[in-house]
């Protein structure tokens, strides 16, 4: 069709779509991620609100066809240097971080990773899970081909010995190309709260408070513990969960007003789906403030929560945990607005529905092409009427680097950001 | 058959979706035991890169001919699998999935062992099927680049400026007579307040006078026909006795008109004359003679419009006009409407003067409204400085049949408080709710600020208002929880958010476009996640808020994504399409001539000097109801001949280990989407059905029927979709007199009529799909079981 | 129900004459009020109370969202005002920034104008206008104080007190009654 | 080290006199200068605030006014009650002039003015910024290691963050490494920085008695030899409402409070009788036996 070609950045389930959609209409599409493996957050999910959908299901079939779409350059583990031109003549410079793996050769069958003896916590796992110095982020990665994270690597080299596709070079080098693209997708997603900073939760001094994406973790069948969902402090099975709503969100302190309109689903369907993993039944209660069940299918969702899967909801921000030095279960103290009862219940297990933040990747694209952004750190859109155009021309965004929403509204935003971008491109 | 079938069996645990309930590792040991089967494996995720990998590594080293997927179900992943065996070489519909998600883990969680069973028959019916699958060539349609967007308001305009912009002719089709839609209506949009018109009314001139669109207002769909790339819509322009031409919105006819008749635009409460434009800002600017109310038409009278007219445009006998269009993609977006809540009796709308609804309150707010943007309570016409919104009228209600939240109400009264209190900072403001649902980018904001001006939120659903006779006020009681106290607050007007309605032509118009509705009436979306824009038929996507209710941004990203979709198509330039089609076998057919009554798209013509049907290939959608008619067999379906599906029959009755059984005859469009969604649900149902899939109810041959009851079977279910919703339009009226027929066949042959059962579920009725299994297992157990000598034959 | 009916407390629901709309604005125009119409009533405040926890009637969520209703008389006379330990624990947890305990203080500033305090606050604040000490000073203090060596307690400059207190008006409302000084 | 104006407040010279006592003499050896102020009034803590938020302000403005007279910039208060007075008085009218200028009017009245320059720091604050934990290491004589104390910092010398501004938690605070200095350890034991209900006292007894007796439960659970705090109404809260708590509810606690200059005094070397230790009700004797 065109010589023209579209840069996406952030390879999460909406660069993934942008991808695709641009690369459908015949346009060449470089689709660059700073992590090793495309998938971003939502990979690490075990299912998906409202339909419990599985995940992986939905994810890595899309996963498969942009690696394999003949119109889809894909950059994994390889961030964007340098910006410059204007609407349909970007000049982009991206450097391909050293992997000290050769690409080519390596089949990802994973007998390096047998033998290397250095572990470390895996990130991927929300630091639950551990992985090696030579590792894929989780077994269903895009590109299936290993990195070696040379942080922790000892470099004794068993790896290298070990490959029979001779893939493992120490000596490679850190690569940068240039292209030329007529537009550009913003699509690098969010981070996680960083619930430390409310203190009176006790997360990070209490080992059985954890946030919704280590729980997700625990959840998920290719997760450190396959599914089973333990207590970190002592691996017991919890029986008592309680889930907290609007932790750092509606939170004028911590400079974050804004709902993250998704932590009141995902709490949800982490309260039934905790419910469906533990053999013997559980007791979940989501203390929340509003229960905001906006979307389609959403109320029924609320609703079936309570009637068929039993999940307990009480009305009120807990004012504070306190642990149990010796059980380590948590006392949750907190006032029932409905009856003006106060409890102070005791929880073998605390999960924080922590808000959204813009991620690291959205402040670090943004020294490069420093865009207005509001006041936490979103990308602003021109207008009301044009929701995926940001203030330059011919740079578009979708999914929560433009404010929070959940997987269907980022993945139509990444098609609407795919047609302005392909306009563009011809 | 050319070369001997060699089956690849992949069991998939789907993480713990099958793997916590179906022993997938014991399947695939069963299957590695089935006739032609090489390879038999197990694997964590099928669908991803590894899963795939197998599978293509499995093909080409084994060289299989056939593949079978026991995952999750086929309207999920099947594209997915067939591009894959393709990858290798390998024809598409040599390719067949086992639904043991929906069908079996998700539904059947208490009961593993069973389900497990349940799972080695589904694999053994699949092996059975796929040693009689064949390759079938590519069936490609070019794709016309022309589009239809259905629906005017601000999605569709959107959908229209998008798919314009990018080189496609788009047809933009409005009810009404002009475009704008339910956001020209509107005052100031949330949460900035910016003003709604002034956003709308540049797309709507863009959309007027675009080059590549073609406006067709005051117009409806009457007919579609075709397939993807190839749409014939037939639209009925309904006459507005003034020629579109000559008249360039001058108004005297507007003035001159005697008839005073309420304007629908303006909810009723403003005025307007028989000839009309919606509102000022119209696009396109052209005056509209309503025949109903009209004095020339009911009484032969008057005509002054017609004799002022500078431009002699009014011509009273203008006809109703039906032009026909050849598109490649439509885009619904038909949008919504609102509740009437006058069924609510505690609340007095339309019994109290003062009680109004939150478009009411838009309109009187805008300043081209009634009131001309002076909030006036219409009782006495006062300003009301008490004022009080009560959220939720008729949404998340069970009593009045919409359970959903309709996602914009607490937004909306929010907005309107803060306009309130601008004009009238010591003005009482209440908000009833139950949740304040603030949740997009800028709404905690305002929310925010509606607290800081001093509107008061109480939580709590308003239980009831009565009206104090002697002042017009409305007495409001209401227990607010916050405080733990019943309330009973005397207000001056009373505001009720109410819910967004899918519109009422929605069903006809799912009819017309072959697609299907959703549980709470909205049309219902291909996947959520994996594919928020498109329906199930290819080639018709949707946007907005004719999907379910959401705000201004939200609808105008979908109706972008759904051109991007719609462009992704017709930029292609052809699309791969079905190749399940029939075929008649010329020595078998005697000429009866029976199959032409049947298909409902005259897709089978009789070559007359052969005296033999013959099937025109491209017409031809694939229903299968001609090949059940035909009383020579002489008609062979492809990828669903006769022989695949009595294989599968005889497969599922072969060492029972559970009795009753039931075989189950679904359709791929309305009860098998069913039975998805009952797994989706999770509604459980005992283990004793083993369900079939074919394209349409009207596939199933008495033959299949009563082969299943000789070869032992308990019972036998024939589902597919109620009657006017079938995707082939008349396919279920055929399965409903075969129906008929077999009942008496089955009592003479001796055999107790109950154990045959049609039932019509929908794609949106998973819950009926469960209870009906459920009835079938208890009615059948209380059955003595079937005579031996049916088995002996 | 062993012997006879079950005895039900009936009240009437809070009628609109019942509340007084302009309350919140009053509180508001106060410097430590300034913020309680910022309250969403999660409750965070009491979940964290020392108070709350024991006594089911002290409740500062209660107390806000009765304020920000108009329930001026509840709140005023009620008493529980003064029931709260100013510890300010619900001041660093609220998420809108809502000065809880300022905001009680300034209803107890208003309740104290309207005449109801605990005998208790007005004794010392009477104390403190007449001698210059929150509680009387006894002969015992000034003789333990020498025993460790400690000067006597030292004088306090009452008359510039007494002069700053009639000029702010507070004496006006503490001798309303018997009208002393 | 600068010069602090040192401003006893009313309850410690009347009620606990013992803390008086060893705040001179360890300020003494720790070379911290501190210069008498007089002709005070009350600081008007919350309990006068509560009448009266202008009276609360001008009495504060005219007692830190004298400070400013004196040619000091730092005010030292050992009573947390004082403390949070005072400091509230002059983060307000430091920063917003409007009211200082109203507070002023008042203050002419008196002859006196305040311009909006003093900074209040509490007695423990100062021991831990100005002296410093080593210093305070080196002078121990007789460490006292032997000992396990629960901390009881007391409300208002942390809280509200937004006027006060120390960064705690309940896991860590100052007091513990100030604590540590001395050879004893600081115990972590449950809501140890939840309140004592003090300024309840003859509001409500019930509620004062309820909550002293869940956290001397707490300090039982924790197993603490005693309690320490750094404010008069805890300490009196802790030594004269124990025998209370313990009369009403009939049970044993029998846990001595120290202040924490007192608990400075004894790492000193200096004596009971000098530390005016007799003057507590519950005795100290079980105490100074175990760190001999």
């Amino acid at each position: 069709m065109s010589e023209k070609s579209v840069l996406v950045i952030g390879a999460g389930v909406t660069g993934i779509q942008a991808a695709l959609d641009v690369a459908n209409q015949g346009i060449k599409t470089y689709l660059v991620e700073k992590t090793p493996s495309v998938g971003g957050h939502m990979a690490q999910l075990d299912k998906t609100f409202p339909t419990l959908d599985c995940s992986a299901c939905i994810l890595t079939p899309k996963m498969v066809d942009v690696a394999r779409h003949p119109n889809i350059e894909l950059l994994t583990y390889s961030e964007v240097k340098e910006v410059s031109g204007a609407a349909g003549d970007f000049t982009v410079k991206i450097e391909t971080k050293p992997r000290y793996i050769d690409a080519t050769k390596c089949t990802g069958c994973g007998h390096c990773a047998l033998h290397c003896p250095v572990e470390v916590l895996n990130d991927f796992d929300e630091n639950i899970g551990v992985r090696r110095a030579i590792y894929v982020p989780f077994p269903q990665a895009v590109p299936l081909v290993y990195t070696i994270d040379m942080d922790n690597c000892i470099e004794c080299e068993l790896c290298k010995n070990i490959c029979e596709a001779e893939a493992v070079n120490f000596d490679q080098e850190s690569e940068e190309i240039e292209v030329n693209v007529g537009s550009i997708i913003l699509a690098t997603g969010y981070d996680l709260f960083d619930a430390t900073k409310l203190k009176n939760y006790g997360y990070g001094s209490y080992d059985n408070v954890l946030s919704s994406l280590e729980f997700e973790r625990l959840l998920s069948a290719s997760g450190p513990a396959g599914g089973h969902v333990f207590r970190l402090s002592d691996g017991k099975i919890p029986r008592r969960i309680a889930f907290l709503q609007c932790v750092g969100s509606r939170d004028t302190e911590h400079g974050m007003p804004y709902c993250s309109r998704v932590c009141c689903m995902y709490a949800i369907k982490n309260a039934i789906l905790a419910k469906d993993h533990i053999h013997g039944g559980c007791e979940t209660t989501i203390f929340y403030i509003d229960v905001r069940a906006f979307g389609k299918g959403f109320e029924e969702f609320y609703q079936n929560s309570q009637i068929r899967f039993g999940v307990k909801f009480v009305r009120g921000k807990v004012g504070e945990i306190a642990e149990d030095v010796d059980t380590n279960n948590l006392i949750v103290r907190v006032e029932d607005t409905e009856t003006g009862q106060l409890f102070e219940d005791e929880f073998d297990m605390v999960v924080l529905s922590s808000g959204l933040v813009p991620s690291q990747g959205s402040a670090e694209i943004n020294k490069i092409l420093n865009l207005p952004i509001d006041q936490y750190g979103f990308f602003e859109e021109l207008n009301r009427i044009s929701p995926v155009d940001t203030k330059i021309e011919g740079v578009y965004m979708a999914g929560v680097c433009e404010s929070v929403k959940d997987i269907p509204d980022g993945v139509g935003q990444a098609s609407a950001a795919a047609m302005r971008a392909s306009l563009k491109a011809i | 058959m050319e070369e001997e079938p060699r089956i690849g069996v992949f069991v998939c645990h789907c993480g713990l979706n099958i793997g916590a309930v179906v022993d997938a590792k014991a399947v695939a040991e069963y299957a590695a035991t089935l006739p032609n089967v090489i390879v038999s494996v197990d694997n964590k995720y099928t669908c991803s890169d590894p899963g795939q990998e197998e599978i293509k590594k499995a093909v080409k080293n084994e060289s299989l001919n056939r593949v079978i997927v026991a995952s999750c179900s086929p309207r999920m992943h099947e594209p997915t699998f067939r591009k894959a065996v393709e990858e290798v070489g390998l024809n598409k519909y040599l390719m067949e999935m086992v639904n043991i998600r929906e069908h079996v883990s998700w539904v059947h969680m208490q009961e593993k062992e069973k389900a497990t069973e349940k799972a080695k028959d589904l694999v053994r019916m699949a092996v059975m099927r796929a040693a009689l699958l064949q390759a079938l060539p590519k069936k490609e349609v070019t794709i016309l680049d022309r589009a239809l967007v259905i629906g005017g308001g601000v999605t569709g305009i959107n959908a229209a400026l998008d798919l314009a912009n990018q080189g496609f002719k788009t047809y933009l089709v409005e009810k009404t007579p002009a475009i704008g839609g339910y956001m020209a209506m509107l005052d100031k949009t949330f949460p900035t307040l910016d003003c709604s018109i002034c956003i709308l009314a540049p797309m709507m001139v863009d959309a007027g006078n675009h080059p590549n669109i073609e406006l067709l207002t005051y117009s409806e769909i009457t007919k579609v026909d075709g397939f993807v790339g190839n749409f014939k819509v037939k639209v009925k322009k309904k006459p507005r006795y003034v020629d579109m031409d000559l008249c360039n919105g001058c108004g005297d006819c507007g003035e001159v008109c005697p008839v005073r008749v309420p304007n629908s635009f303006d909810v009723n409460l403003g005025k307007r004359g028989a000839a009309y434009v919606p509102f000022p800002q119209a696009v396109p600017l052209k005056y509209t003679i309503d025949s109903e109310n009209c004095l020339n038409f009911n009484y032969g009278i008057c005509q002054t419009c017609q004799k002022i007219c500078p431009k002699h445009a009014i011509d009273f006998n203008q006809a109703e006009e039906e032009i026909e269009i050849d598109v490649g993609t439509i885009v619904v977006a038909t949008g919504f409407e609102t509740y009437n809540p006058a069924p609510k009796r505690e609340y007095g709308y339309g019994v109290y003067n003062n009680v109004i609804t939150s478009i009411e309150f838009e309109r009187i707010k805008n300043a081209a409204g009634p009131t001309h943007g002076k909030v006036l309570r219409p009782s006495d016409g006062k300003e009301p400085l008490r004022v009080g919104f009560i959220q939720c009228v008729g949404s998340r209600d069970y009593r009045v049949g919409h359970e959903y939240c309709s996602n914009v109400c607490c937004m909306i009264s929010i907005k309107q408080a803060v306009q309130l209190k601008e004009k009238h900072p010591k003005a009482e403001v209440y908000i009833f709710a139950i949740d304040i649902r603030a949740f997009g980018k800028g709404f905690e904001e305002i929310y925010r600020r509606a607290r800081d001006m001093g509107v008061v939120f109480i939580k709590g659903r308003a239980a009831e208002v009565i009206e104090d006779p002697k002042t017009g006020n409305l007495l409001v009681s209401a227990e607010d929880l916050y405080v733990g106290k019943q309330l009973e607050i005397e207000l001056d007007m009373v505001v009720l958010a109410t819910a967004l309605l899918p519109r009422a032509d929605a069903k006809e118009l799912a009819q017309t476009l072959n697609i299907s509705l959703g549980q709470e009436g909205f049309f219902l979306e291909a996947h959520p996640k994996l594919r928020p824009v498109d329906t199930f038929t290819d080639g018709i996507f949707l946007a907005g808020a004719s999907a379910g209710p959401k705000d201004v941004p939200e609808c105008v990203a979908q109706g972008k994504a759904a051109a991007s979709a719609a462009a992704c198509l017709m930029a292609r330039g052809k699309i791969e399409i079905e190749a399940i089609t029939a075929d008649v076998d010329n020595e078998l057919c005697i000429g009866c001539e029976l199959c032409t009554l049947e298909c409902p798209y005259g897709a089978i013509q009789m070559i007359e000097e052969l005296n033999k049907a013959e099937v025109i290939e491209d017409v031809c959608k694939g229903c299968g109801t001609c090949a059940a008619a035909c009383p020579q067999f002489a008609i062979f379906m492809k990828h669903y001949t006769d022989e695949q599906i009595l294989a599968q029959v005889r497969a599922a009755l072969t060492d029972v280990k559970e009795r009753p059984l039931i075989v189950a005859f679904t359709c791929n469009w309305c009860s098998y989407g069913g039975a998805d969604l009952a797994g989706i649900s999770r509604y459980q149902y005992p283990t004793n059905a083993r369900i079939i899939r074919l394209m349409c109810s009207g596939r199933v041959d008495p033959t299949f029927v009563f082969e299943a009851f000789k070869l032992g079977a308990d019972g036998v279910l024939v589902s597919g979709c109620h009657i006017g919703d079938c995707h082939y339009a008349t396919g279920n009226y055929r399965t409903e007199t075969r129906y008929i027929a077999m009942k008496h066949a089955l009592k003479q042959a001796g055999i107790d009529p109950r154990r045959l059962r049609l039932e019509w579920v929908s794609a949106s009725e998973g819950e009926k799909f469960a209870s009906v299994i459920r009835e079938m297992v208890e009615e059948l157990e209380q059955m003595p079981a079937l005579l031996p000598k049916m088995e002996r034959t | 129900m062993s012997e006879g009916e079950y005895k039900v407390p009936i009240k009437e629901p809070i009628k609109t004459k019942d509340l007084d709309p302009d309350f919140k604005y009053e509180i508001a125009d106060t410097y430590l009020g300034r913020h309680i119409t910022a309250c969403f009533k999660c409750g965070a405040c009491t979940g964290g109370c020392p108070v709350g926890i024991l006594t089911e009637i002290y409740k500062p969520r209660q107390i806000i969202g009765e304020a920000l209703l108009g329930m001026r008389e509840k709140v005023l006379t009620g008493g529980e005002l003064w029931l709260c330990a100013t510890c300010y624990t619900c001041e660093d947890r609220c998420p809108q920034k809502v000065n809880i305990t300022d905001v009680i203080i300034a209803l107890r500033n208003m309740a104290f104008r309207e005449g109801h305090t605990p005998e208790a606050l007005i004794e010392q604040a009477r104390n403190m206008v007449e001698t210059g000490w929150i509680q009387k000073t006894t002969a015992s203090m000034d003789k333990r104080r020498e025993e460790l060596g400690l000067s006597r307690l030292p004088k306090m400059a009452v008359e510039d007190m007494q002069k700053i207190v009639k000029a702010t008006g507070f004496i006006k409302y503490l001798y309303k009654k018997e009208d002393k000084k | 080290m600068t010069d602090f104006a040192l401003f006893p407040g009313c309850l410690i010279p009347t009620r606990v006199p013992s803390y008086e006592v060893s705040l001179r003499k360890t300020a003494e050896r720790l070379g911290v200068n501190f210069v008498e102020m007089e002709n005070l009034t009350c600081c008007a803590p919350v309990g006068v605030l509560s009448l009266d938020y202008l009276t609360s302000l001008s009495l504060g403005a005219r007692n830190l006014a004298i400070v400013e007279e004196m040619g000091l910039d730092t005010m030292c208060t050992p009573c947390n009650g004082c403390f949070e007075g005072l400091d509230r008085t002059a983060t307000i009218l430091n920063k917003d002039p409007e009211t200082l200028e109203k507070v002023n009017e008042i203050l002419a009245e008196v002859g006196k003015e305040y311009n909006g320059t003093i900074t209040v720091r509490h007695l423990a604050e100062i021991y831990y910024d100005d002296v410093g934990i080593d210093k305070i290491k080196e002078m121990m004589v007789k460490p006292l290691d032997a000992l396990t104390v629960g901390i009881r910092p007391g409300c208002h010398l942390f809280r509200p963050i937004e006027v006060i501004g120390i960064d705690y938690s309940e896991r860590y605070f100052f007091l513990d490494d100030l604590i540590a200095a001395t050879g004893a350890e600081s115990v972590y034991y449950k809501h140890r920085l939840r309140c004592c209900g003090g300024l309840l006292r003859n509001v409500s007894g019930d509620i004062v008695e309820g909550i002293l007796r869940k956290r001397l439960i707490e300090l039982k659970e924790g197993n603490v030899d005693c309690v320490v705090t750094v404010c008069p109404l805890c300490f009196l809260q802790f030594d004269l409402g124990q025998k209370l708590v313990e009369r009403k509810f009939k049970e044993k606690y029998d846990l001595p409070t120290l202040t924490y200059s007192e608990l400075l005094g004894l790492g000193m070397g200096l004596s009971a009788e000098e530390l005016g230790l007799q003057t507590h009700r519950i005795k100290v004797d079980k105490l100074l036996a175990k760190i001999g």
